[in-house]
């Protein structure tokens, strides 16, 4: 039996028939060439065999993806840039206002990150549910919630999006579908597969996206959260934000699998490996496997490969991650490399993006002075909200 | 008004809020055709309801219990059957980490209402690991609701409410109850209160505190301190978090003598808790207040030395008539 | 590329160059005659690749391998034949003495099951680890622990492996190695984890092995077990008795993945499916994995098909699984099947086997009335070894 | 004498115990280059011993803990960073059901000579899940040793018995107090026993009672309290299970009155267990006892809420004001 061998043209017939998925048989060989347009376009391969599982785009894991904005939307191609510069802006801004010690408690930023949140969250509908990691502003900022309540709520003021009891890392929006991050590795993902397992049940054709980060892929609840997805052929999407490093313990040395994306395989859901320095390629690959939820057709893991340009969590002060390494990847910021995508292809002008990035300045600038102008909660908040109300509470 | 085996009175509950509200479901392990674990207080409801509403998991606690929490944030109102109890603690995490603070975390725009049920305790010779009596630990966890029935009446009483309620309830059904049966009403509006306790027996001279089983082995004491004129009586914490003070207090307030029992070892129990809250209360008592609690040791499983581990009615009398002298 | 084909040639050849393995370059396409002699013998397939992964030797699951007793030593077999009749024996009596509440609480019998731990323990050196499952007696029994101590640990009696404290579902023998049965699916793995990583540490060459259910395979401490394991190429074997039910729940129901054997191979690990009704299969396989580990080459997952003849526990009364199945797999007694083996290839007679059954009921008689005559523990000891004695006790 | 910062306590107690002894070692996550998680207690301890003896792993509790015990019952001494101490709920079972319980149902042939470190507690606006206080639970389960030190020399002293102990160790350590810095003997015998509770400042007229963070405010509440003519007592539990009942008793004896003090919610905890075992001791008291305790909340992230909700001084003040009246 010889194996398959995909070609370049293959992938731009697929490509001109509008198609995300490319069907092999068996193990596909990928020339470099395939592979770029591949990576490039979110398109992932699709292996025929008993459970359909997908092998991953960009298994190389790392490499970089040319960014092509050919066929987009102009506008479309904007707001991709957009949220990724709100969340640079409200993070730089956090990461400002933490060392100034105007916010407190735990701060986890994203900064370098912002195209996995953005590709993931611009593929999602308005009904769909997410949860999130402890480095999850960039995940909420995506999803469309409001840069001043989520600076209200990491002041601890009573406008924020918990009222002021929740903080950075447990940040929720019901109404923006986000049921919460989560400061316990690993718990998020069996709440999300409730989510998915409930609108399955209420016939709603929602999908439910967990972020995780390349730490979790240990832990038993990732275990066991998984496996039931895949039995129960749930809608859900498994989203990795792999930054290759959980604080000091690099992916690699904590991990006995070829790869996370291999590991969502080994539960018979398609797990990919895309570049997570490209939201195009993030949202593509996303668009497919929402796609293939919203059918019926269970899980999905996208293994998304980014660096976080920051420390582990504001106030570090131990960075044991190479300087080369450090400095290859700020290389690959991913919004310079939209913007550069952007101004290359011509649908946007360097004033264009000059202009977005000023109003997101405004709009960081406005949610720092709602917060700092925002009152703390009334005390007697500290009690509500603990039971629901129907049970008197003698004590 | 019929009597009830304690499986049936479960069975029952269940059954009843299934059929009032599309919503609630089960699930577990073994719970589908199989009815249930090793205590099956859900026969039939599969073949009545179906593999949606009565949902087979594998092993794994933690997918259960947190897929219930995915479910109850999302509008539905699982009831999860942990089997025996003593699994909340490889899924420990999600309830007393994520379902209890659920609510306090998102400032009030979620709600968790499901229910955990497990089976609890030991007398059953079922050996350490598998006879913890673990109530007290939830109580440490604002949020929560812990209820625990004492007798086939409120198990069916309670377990309704548990099933309506907006909250998480950890709900605690003794392993010795299920050797029991008792009239319960067939009243499908049959509710009985959570966050209160009930005055199982009434008496002058003595309070005796208990709950779940305990209850059964106070009321069993306070029969024979009865044929030895102590008149005791029993209050059933039906609900121990939150916890009502009130009855509590007034009970004692009535009597001024206090025991106070508990299956598991002693520190940090529920006992500790009613006789610290009674004598902190400044509620004048005529003589010391005691506990009778299980011995500090996990469960043995050799039945004599379980048998010596644990409270019996012996222990409640001889408490309840120190406290008399 | 094409794949390399495994002739039954290949395997015989193997087989007289006293071998346990072949090697191959990707993904072995077996013939059924090459399978039929691979299963029977216990042999399995290497696969030559980045991390040594190991494809089953027989990945059908289920299917019977020959037992084929030629080539070993008379004396061995008989032994094998004599253990698996020791687990048969003692668990029968359990089971009547059940019946007759003379012993109480928990009781998950492994009849039909003897052959596992029967060829795994055979294969172990007197230093080795081993935890056990809930239906652990026959593990006990095939690790050589004393009948009489066994009956009186389940009897509660003071003369019990545990003074009687801890039961039949928390039986220890730690002169034996054994560190115990677990009441908590999954938690023993974690702890043979570490006892290997101990003797690791220690370098003592010792193997742990952990005895598993189908059941245990979607807990969390299965996944952190695995992973910690392989990547610290620990010396552990994870033996899985597939009785493919865990109650009432069937394995292909509650695990999302190909096989139990290619979920342990999600984590670099060799895993293979052994025909486990098959002792000298298990006995090979086996062999094979701890002489890897004892070379520091790592982890090894077997996965051992088999089937229970009894319910889940004594005191069982919903029988779900299908007729034809349990008569099926009652056909596949591993005892008769080894019996049928050695009269047939001659080593042994009739008769000697019947000595053995003889001799096996007159241990089960004493051991029965070892635990009728002892001792119930002291009171006392109910308040013994809850700590060590080295704090004094006020409360 | 020197002083140290409580970090520094730590590492040394750790240091000194892994060159006396090299079957002990430390495992958890971020413990070697990188010489511990948020509260880096460990600095300099991999580049003296090497990743063999200080082992990195990946974030995995349930196998942390369960491979440091089975490594503590083949030989060896783990002491294992918990980082979090809310991270033990998501290897509870390890915690409760195995390691506590080992040596008893081995009848006594297992002994799990281990040490689980985690800081605790709350202060310090980290939000709900990792601002827990769960010391209580831990209480429930004979078998486990659980000690909290309340300041740098109790650090060491008692971490160093700790991890010399033949028992399983829970060694909790507040957040609080890795902001302090205070004298600690560099003798390396400095041993403080397990199981017994330490009189931190004598007094006459009330017994404050207090553990870990909660004993630093006990001390600064006696110090007003003194300014007012009011001499307190300040017990301070270093060992909570199994509880050395004696020294509470004989302090209470002496100053008639009593003031327990906790950090997490009411039911069930530490406060509640002291009065009890103080009023059912039958030691005459001259007025109710009180507990000072946290509210019961989840606590909240927003400061000024958080600061609501927990014990300070002036809560401790007060309620040692009340028992005098
Ligand atoms: C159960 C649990 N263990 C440990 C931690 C502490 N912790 C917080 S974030 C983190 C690293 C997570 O790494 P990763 O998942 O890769 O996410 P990243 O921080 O890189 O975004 C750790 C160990 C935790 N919060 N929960
Ligand atoms: C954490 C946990 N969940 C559930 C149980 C209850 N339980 C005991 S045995 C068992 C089935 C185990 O099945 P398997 O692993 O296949 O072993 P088998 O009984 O078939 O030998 C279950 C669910 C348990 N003991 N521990
Ligand atoms: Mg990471
Ligand atoms: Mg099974």
């Amino acid at each position: 039996m010889s194996r398959p061998l995909i070609t370049e043209n293959q992938v731009r017939e697929a490509l001109a028939r509008g198609e995300t998925a490319i069907h092999v048989q068996g193990d596909p060989i990928i020339t470099p060439l395939a592979a770029t347009a591949l990576t490039d376009n979110g398109i992932y391969i699709v292996k025929t065999g008993d459970h359909g599982g997908f092998a991953g785009a960009s298994e190389g894991r790392g490499e970089l993806s040319p960014v092509s904005v050919k066929g987009y939307d102009t506008k479309f191609l904007l707001e991709l840039y957009a949220t990724m510069q709100r969340i640079r802006g409200f993070e730089t801004a956090v990461g400002l206002l933490f060392k100034q010690q105007r916010i407190i408690g735990f701060a986890h930023l994203s900064i370098g990150q912002e195209a996995v949140p953005t590709g993931v969250c611009a593929a999602l509908g308005p009904e769909d549910y997410l949860t999130l990691t402890h480095r999850g502003h960039g995940q909420m900022v995506a999803r469309g919630a409001r840069l001043d309540q989520m600076m209200a709520e990491l002041y601890g003021k009573v406008t924020g999006n918990c009222k002021g009891k929740g903080g950075s890392v447990h940040l929720h929006d019901f109404q923006l579908g986000i049921l919460g991050a989560n400061g316990i590795i690993g718990a998020n993902l069996v709440i999300t597969s409730g989510a998915a397992m409930s609108a399955k049940m209420r016939g709603t054709k929602q999908v439910a996206v967990a972020f995780f980060g390349d730490g979790v892929v240990n832990q038993g609840a990732f275990h066991e959260a998984l496996n039931i997805a895949s039995v129960m052929k749930l809608p859900i999407l498994f989203v990795c934000e792999n930054n290759q490093y959980a604080v000091s313990m690099s992916e690699r040395d904590a991990t006995a699998a070829e790869s996370i994306a291999a590991r969502g395989r080994a539960y018979l859901m398609p797990g990919v490996t895309v570049d997570g320095q490209n939201a195009l390629a993030v949202y593509e690959t996303t668009k497919t496997a929402v796609e293939r939820a919203r059918r019926g057709e269970g899980p999905f893991l996208i293994e998304c490969m980014t660096y976080r340009s920051r420390g582990h969590w504001e106030g570090e002060t131990t960075e044991l991650r190479p300087e080369s390494e450090r400095k290859q990847w700020q290389e690959r910021d991913p919004i310079q490399r939209l913007a550069r995508a952007l101004i290359a292809a011509n649908p946007a002008t360097e004033d264009q993006l000059r202009r977005i990035s000023d109003s997101v300045r405004d709009e960081v600038v406005e949610a720092v002075r709602f917060a700092e102008e925002s009152a703390y909660p009334p005390l007697a908040e500290a009690l509500r909200d603990v039971w629901s109300g129907e049970i008197a509470i003698t004590q | 008004m019929r009597e009830l085996t304690f499986a049936e009175a479960i069975n029952e509950a269940i059954r009843e809020e299934m059929e009032r509200d599309p919503s609630v479901f089960v699930q577990g392990e073994d719970v589908g055709r199989y009815g249930g674990g090793y205590y099956p207080a859900l026969r039939g409801l599969y073949d009545q309801f179906g593999s949606e509403r009565v949902r087979d998991f594998p092993i794994s606690e933690t997918a259960i219990v947190g897929t219930a929490l995915g479910a109850a944030i999302t509008g539905l109102r699982p009831v999860v059957d942990l089997m025996f109890a003593d699994f909340a603690f490889v899924c420990f995490d999600q309830i007393v980490n994520q379902i209890s603070k659920i609510r306090y975390m998102s400032g009030g725009l979620a709600a968790a209402p499901l229910v955990l049920r497990g089976v609890m305790g030991a007398y059953s010779h079922l050996a350490a690991q598998h006879s913890n009596s673990i109530e007290a630990l939830f109580c440490q966890f604002p949020g929560l609701v812990v209820t625990i029935p004492s007798d086939c009446r409120s198990a069916k009483g309670l377990l309704k409410s548990a099933i309506r309620s907006n909250d998480p309830v950890i709900f605690l059904e003794h392993k010795m109850l299920y050797l029991t049966s008792g009239d319960v009403p067939s009243d499908r509006e049959f509710l009985l209160p959570l966050g209160r306790s009930n005055i199982a027996r009434e008496g002058r001279d003595v309070t005796l505190v208990a709950h779940g089983y305990m209850t059964q082995l106070a009321l069993r004491a306070a029969e024979q301190l009865q044929a030895n004129n102590i008149s005791a009586e029993v209050v059933d914490l039906w609900t121990l978090a939150p916890l009502d003070k009130r009855t509590i207090l007034d009970s004692v307030r009535k009597t001024g003598r206090l025991v106070a029992v508990q299956e598991s070892s002693v520190l940090c129990g529920i006992a500790g808790e009613i006789v610290a809250t009674v004598c902190e209360s400044g509620v004048a008592l005529k003589s010391a207040p005691r506990r009778v609690t299980g011995k500090s040791a996990p469960i043995p499983f050799s039945p004599p030395l379980e048998d010596h581990v644990l409270p019996h009615p012996e222990d409640i009398i001889q408490a309840a008539r120190t406290v008399m002298q």
